[in-house]
């Protein structure tokens, strides 16, 4: 280690070295409890041939030295709890610390998936009060808490199309999906074994309703649509668009990534959706945890329920005594399309996801969604008194929903900087910048979602932030192009990683 | 902040967006809203009527174990800088979880043998069946031959999956425990895209992995998949020396908690060629602009976010806490303390098939080494010995066949054996289960 | 907030805002329980006059806002889980984080002191198997848990000797203490009513026996000692100074600050020791939580016994039907110095110390006193072997036991850096400094503790960084003078602070 | 390492420095050393030999209370930047620290309406008895007049350091509950050094502090020292409004748990003229080299370590992480939450009294208003009472004679009610009580 210079940040001089670096022979953290059984000869009881032959080079490493490296390394990252995360598309709302809490109960986090269903009682009550909750909230009856994250969510809801035409002798190979939508929503069409059609995005932001009429016909199983769309925007059409898939008929499913904008206001099956999935680690606040876990539950109307994977939960007569309903687990569904996972899904998701909702109640989660768009409402509106909006119009539309995309095309022409630069900039803000490039079809587009738990003061300071970066970049262009500047490190070279790529410690 | 808006009300906001047709129009059907306090009792009264493995001396395993999870996991997880960031879109303030991913994906390649590894999956099964459709996208052949060892939960996760992209499952049996190799070799053929089985297997016999793959290799060229118990890895030899090709498993065992069954964390490892297909995320290594090491998301062109109805995987949202877990729990067992760990199992399990088999009537399912679980075969209903041995405060394990629904699988009983179970326990187990048994013998005759 | 230079750091961009100053009117993150009883005035329920007049102006800040508050504080420290912290005096190991775990179980961290001694057995025997384990440890049978930390251990100490004397009818009223002593010792005195006289310490480092023998007299009622002592020296003639301090009819009390270093190798009792108290918060690693919470137990001989403080635990015959000895809690004890504080001590302390001596056993413990010293004399051998002796001379003696102190004083001399600027100096390096300064008689003293906990690599960088920027002074002594320069904030004003003192936010 | 330091064993290094007749020359007779799971099983078969406040319906008070203390008071107490820490030497790395300190510090202005604090000392009953050293250091005089309604601890630790100090204590007894004012007044006069009382008292009633106060200022010139509950602040006249002139109490309501006692923190507000005569650590604001707002200890001229003998405390290591959850919880509950939980509070008490009173033979003790606890006088032997409650599942309170001794305290019950008492648990315990009352009444007819 070098002299401290006045230039470098402390984090900027430590070298990134990993745990399998560290430590020394004979070192660990680990005392293995005795073999109090009678001792046999461990060749016998595993031969050679089934033994490994190079032993695996875990890290040889003391305690102290796992917790200091492992804290250091978190003091790397940006968090939610130490900074605004306006990430569009992924709803970084607040996490209450309360969820960690009763997650971590006993009776919750340390319930065996195969505990006999009378003694878990409280666990399948949970699950089925959130599948209630749910069901109402969406407007559509059936639940299954299964899926572990939106992605596998959506993988059930095409695979239940398949079921629900299969079933009816079809064979549609068609799923329609917007140019706005996630990447999700394609790469999951593809992997349910159909085929991805693409419809074109309209003036207003919405679907454009004549692409839709050319291509909504009897080869289409579904339209996949998240509305609000990614672009912020409710579309207008929602009930013609309903009647038009419907009418060819195929099925309407709904990604529920932006279910935050609506929860209370408006529900995806009184829209004409016949599917939806819920993001539990957006809307209902599971931590994202750097990348996971999330939850994927869906809820499905009445013609879909035949197909939902299994197990389900089902409501028996009383059986404890304690005059409760008994639930369990089935898995007799003849027309399921089966398992999608293990055991029943991301439980620990659902207990936070369940006191979520109970703790806001019917009105705290309207209350949330109108937060929401009133935060990004206001945002957007900060936004255009800074005078911002000459250098980073609005897509589309004058007004959003829970979030809004800018597009730094102008920006880029007049200011040298792109949106790339922009963000790499707000790092050095102490800001995480919005979600940058998508959707696609907007150019050099930066998608801002502030979420209901951040106050004004912090949308007024962001705000200022991208003015103040956008005067700078007009003196000196230079200064956001080379951002950031005070990370722990600086801009990181991604081509050179894919080229060769290294994806393990060399030992 | 409305007048900054321009709108007078908030409801002016929404009615200016939501058509009228699609509005709710009147509260949502929930219960009113809480305060933490009131949450808090109401969730631990419903955690009071669960009986945790905190409570009850348990041996349920079949895929979720209660392993000693150490106490700096739960600390290192729940630091806000792990548990609050979105997946590290921002490389620059994203090094603490990228590099974590890198090293979870160094021991994963450790643990398997294997050169590539992603930075996690959702959980086993899944997986299972990722890799499956990774094959199809590799070889295009869309026959899949399947051990009947694995996980029934892998099974039809599977099925499910590769019904989707169009596969077709054909099913080996057992023979003694372990996949019937006969059966198995014949199976295999030129079409065939893909082998799967699990080590150890469901039952917790010791899989002559090496032969597996041999015969599968004999028999054609489908990528050899295995599903393996990470907890054993450290005795067992690795997926990579038996030839594998693609490793997957629940990582549910390496710093999980058991949480009804999830989130837990699935990985996903294979041989070098197959890296531009595998799905997820994939932490790599690289320089800053001054020189500095730093790590990024790599390989971003298999993903759904670039290539979209392409993409290698639909996966985004991963496990990436999870993973964080596993490797602190890795960290923490350490190189040779993972060794010992699986000895202790090894001795153990072996006590445990010894002290159930002296129970009259009770014998072993087969002759194979077993690690951390065993499958004993009892000479009366399952359902009704397992439901006294309850009564007496033990459970004896999981009912086989109310799992897999096979007939050959009638009273088997499955039993879990981690560290937390002493020789005191299984002795205890032992007494529970032979009273149990000859309770259920006596009703019987 | 203005641009973020390249020079400043994010942290320092960051200026400090007190909770008080955040938040608006209205909100808030508690939801109050609701009135569940039949409403009454409150204004006959608590009349007007006993009511407050000008409301308390706590914060209006809702939780999101809270968390990110501290957790960005948070950030503002330095910790020992993040860096090495080999604060002299103050045994910053390792703090398991299981013990977190064991304390946090309901059945210790929520029970009731008051709770019926059938119903908190386990928590007496923990106290009372933890008394036990301190007795062993320090060679004197009798052991109270009661005092709060350190300083209030020794407290108790002080007023066991009273009592003693006076139980004997004596008056008197000095307390020996040397030099080096810590500054408890000395304001512990005074407040048990009674007089310091301070001895010397000789060349050795040890306490001048001359000079003891000349005040150890009939008006002494007790000497204060550590051992080793703050110079991390093992005092060679202690057995003499018991001798001479027991042939004046005075007691030797041992201030077990310094108790790491001689675990399992050595113990006050056998020394000649009367009275002893423990740091749980340093040699038993109870977390130091930025100022406490501690625990000072104290252990006594035979002859001060009686006068131990109430409560202490008795065993009685079994009660329960569990076979185990009943435990209960006693004030009946006539001679007793009467209570210290309020229950019965610091209890989830004593979870914790508890928890790492069983951890540990004989032989761990005796193994992290020899790693203790071996580090400690390590790190002196280091700095010698990379010149920095020249400098920074070890104050007395060759070796040492588990901590060093080096004087600054050739270093302020010759290079133009004080003691402080070192410390500060080494903030940018990203070590804590040592303790500065103290003990008193060594001239810009540096006590260097590194504990049994760290590694040698750690060793070697601490130790390469004090010659790196000895190196450095001899170029630009200005660089240490004006340190630190990448913390959070730089060199603090201290005069100003306590010349016009601000202790509260104005609001 | 030892070839460095020029030793060929650990042992000599020990030999080197340690004169053999002191050497301890065996092992410790302690039991071995156990791995994490072995001392975690250990513990916690400790722990559930124990019956906590999570268990037991609980009226528990007398000084420590079961109040709900939100999670974000764990996690930012856990937080390794708080936990682990030593005292704020070098302020430039301690500025999270320091500045929780001055909010602290703010937070008990506000709440005593005082003007200074101090960071926190041990808990109550001792920093009690550190006021009364600090009015000795003030004025010199040793005689002290307390009232019999301070908690039995706070008396008895005030008159072990009295004795060290050298201070004579004269008590003044009750009347209805609360101080009797003409004896009050009658034992103050021009030799009293300080007056202590309790505010509400350790009976639970609430006195009227602004009498007390005044009568004694009339009397003479003590140094009026009270003993406050936090939680009643927001509600009660402060002691600043009363004319107190240091105002102590235990902090263990404000984001403290239960621990069977400890650590909590002890709060010490005076006015601006105690200032330099503080005990403990105070942090103050000032500016860095470049003039950004920083915080240090200050005024540590006061302080054991500069000034020794002549300091105005021993005090070293305080409670600073008690303190900093005492911090969050006040933030959390927020301005009108606190007063919204003090009406509450007052209310659920109102009730329990009236409850309880119904009780055929029960009374109430006194006429006073009561916030969050009160004592009910039962007509038969309270240790024969609550024995029987607590079989019935409810802990009804403390036995306020075996923690007093005091000869009138006879029968005296003292319940606790805190907001995680509802009308129902309430209901619960008059039930509970009523039941045993009557069996123990018939009992000893
Ligand atoms: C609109 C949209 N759909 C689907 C997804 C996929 O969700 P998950 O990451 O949970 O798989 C996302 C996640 O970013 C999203 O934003
Ligand atoms: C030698 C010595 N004695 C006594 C004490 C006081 O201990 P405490 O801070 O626990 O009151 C200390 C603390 O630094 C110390 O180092």
């Amino acid at each position: 280690m070098s002299a401290p210079s006045v230039g470098e940040t402390p984090q900027q001089r430590e070298r990134a070295v990993t745990i399998f670096q560290k430590g020394a022979p004979g070192r660990s953290a680990f005392v293995c409890p005795e073999i109090d059984v009678p001792r046999v000869d461990p060749l016998v009881l595993l031969p050679v041939h089934l033994r490994r032959e190079q032993p695996a080079r875990l890290p040889q490493v003391s305690e102290p030295e796992i917790v200091r490296h492992y804290v250091r390394l978190s003091k790397r990252n940006f968090d939610l709890d130490s900074g605004f995360y306006p990430l569009g598309s992924c709803t970084m709302k607040h996490n209450p610390r309360l969820h960690e809490r009763v997650a971590a109960l006993d009776g919750h986090s340390r319930l065996h998936p195969l505990q006999d269903a009378g003694q878990s009682q409280g666990a399948m009550r949970l699950m089925w009060n959130l599948q209630q909750s749910l069901a109402e909230i969406s407007g559509l009856p059936h639940v299954c808490l299964q899926p572990s994250a939106g992605s596998h969510g959506e993988l059930a809801g095409v695979l239940l199309t398949r079921a629900y035409h299969e079933d009816r002798g079809q064979q549609r190979l068609k799923v329609l999906t917007p140019d706005t939508s996630h990447g999700t929503n394609p790469a999951t069409v593809s992997m349910a074994g159909l085929e991805v059609v693409k419809l074109a995005t309209d003036a207003a932001g919405g679907i454009d309703l004549d692409d839709l009429r050319a291509k909504a016909d009897e080869t289409v199983a579904c339209l996949m649509l998240t509305n609000p769309n990614t672009l912020g925007i409710f579309d207008p059409n929602i009930a013609q668009i309903a009647e038009i898939v419907h009418g060819a008929g195929a099925i309407l499913y709904y990604d529920g990534a932006n279910l935050n904008a609506i929860m209370g206001f408006s529900r995806p099956g009184d829209m004409g959706f016949d599917i939806v999935h819920f993001n539990l680690h957006k809307s209902f606040t599971q931590p994202h945890g750097g990348g996971g876990p999330g939850s994927g539950p869906i809820a499905v109307s009445d013609r879909m329920e035949p197909y939902l994977p299994v197990p389900v939960i089902q409501e028996r007569p009383p059986r404890n005594g304690d005059g409760q309903p008994f639930l369990e687990l089935s898995e007799d569904r003849p027309k399921s399309i089966g398992r999608l996972r293990g055991f029943h899904g991301n439980y620990g998701c659902f207990v936070r996801a369940y006191a979520y909702i109970r703790s806001l109640g019917a009105d705290g989660l309207r209350d949330a969604s109108e937060a929401a768009v009133i935060n990004a409402n206001y945002l957007l509106a900060r936004l255009r008194q800074l005078g911002v909006e000459q250098h980073l119009p609005l897509a589309y539309g004058q007004l959003c929903m829970h979030e809004f995309v800018l597009s730094g095309a102008p920006m880029k022409r007049e200011l040298q900087i792109k949106t790339l630069d922009l963000a790499k900039r707000l790092l050095d803000h102490g800001f995480h910048p919005p979600t940058v490039y998508f959707p696609l079809l907007v150019e050099e587009a930066l998608m801002i979602e502030p979420t209901e738990t951040e106050t004004r003061e912090t949308l007024d300071e962001f705000a200022q932030a991208i003015a103040d970066i956008l005067a700078e970049a007009k003196q000196d262009p230079e200064i956001a192009r080379t951002a950031p500047h005070t990370t722990p490190v600086r801009r990181l070279d991604e081509v050179a990683a894919a080229k060769r790529p290294v994806i393990r410690q060399q030992m | 902040m409305l007048a900054a808006i321009g709108v007078s009300s908030a409801q002016e906001l929404f009615d200016a967006q939501i058509p009228p047709g699609v509005r709710l129009g009147r509260a949502l059907a929930l219960p009113d809203g809480m305060g933490e306090q009131e949450v808090y009792e109401h969730l631990k009264v419903l955690a009071q009527r669960n009986v945790s493995a905190e409570e009850q001396l348990s041996f349920l395993g079949a895929g979720m174990y209660d392993h000693y999870v150490p106490a700096i996991v739960d600390m290192l997880c729940e630091r806000s800088e792990f548990l609050t960031p979105y997946t590290p879109y921002q490389p620059e303030v994203s090094q603490g979880g990228l590099q974590v991913m890198f090293e979870y994906q160094t021991a994963i390649c450790e643990l398997t043998g294997l050169p590539v590894s992603n930075a996690s999956v959702y959980e086993g099964p899944s997986a299972l069946a990722s890799a499956g459709y990774m094959a199809k996208l590799h070889n295009g052949r869309s026959r899949f031959v399947v051990s009947a060892g694995l996980h029934p939960h892998s099974l039809r996760t599977l099925r499910t999956y590769a019904h989707g992209y169009g596969a077709e499952i054909v099913e080996v049996g057992l023979h003694d425990g372990i996949t019937d190799l006969d059966a198995w070799a014949q199976a295999i053929d030129e079409q065939t895209g893909a082998v799967f089985f699990a080590q150890p297997n469901f039952y917790g016999a010791v899989e002559d992995a090496q032969r597996l793959v041999e015969l599968a290799k004999g028999g054609g060229d489908p990528v050899a998949i295995a599903q393996v118990d990470p907890i054993t890895l450290a005795i067992l030899r690795s997926p990579g020396e038996c030839g594998v090709d693609v490793a997957v498993g629940e990582g549910q065992p390496l710093g999980g908690r058991l949480d009804f069954g999830g989130p837990s964390f699935g990985f996903f490892a294979a041989r070098e060629e197959y890296l531009r297909r595998m799905p997820g995320r994939i932490a790599g290594e690289t320089v800053d602009a001054d020189g500095r090491r730093g790590f990024v998301l790599t390989l971003q062109t298999r993903e759904q976010h670039i290539r979209r109805e392409r993409a290698t995987s639909n996966i985004c949202t991963a496990q990436a806490l999870n993973a964080l877990a596993g490797m602190v729990h890795l960290a923490w067992l350490g190189r040779e303390g993972m060794v010992q760990l699986g000895e202790l199992l090894l001795a153990r399990t072996h006590y445990a098939r010894q002290r159930l088999c002296e129970i009259e009537g009770v014998s072993v399912m087969y002759e194979q080494p077993a690690i951390r679980e065993i499958a004993v075969r009892l000479p009366c209903e399952v359902a009704a010995v397992r439901a006294r041995c309850i009564a007496a405060g033990v459970n004896p394990g999981v009912d086989v066949q109310a799992l897999t629904g096979r007939a050959e699988d009638e009273g088997l009983l499955l039993v879990a054996i981690t560290e937390r179970r002493s020789r005191q326990d299984i002795d205890r187990l032992a007494q529970a289960l032979g009273a149990a048994v000859r309770e259920c013998e006596g009703v019987r005759v």
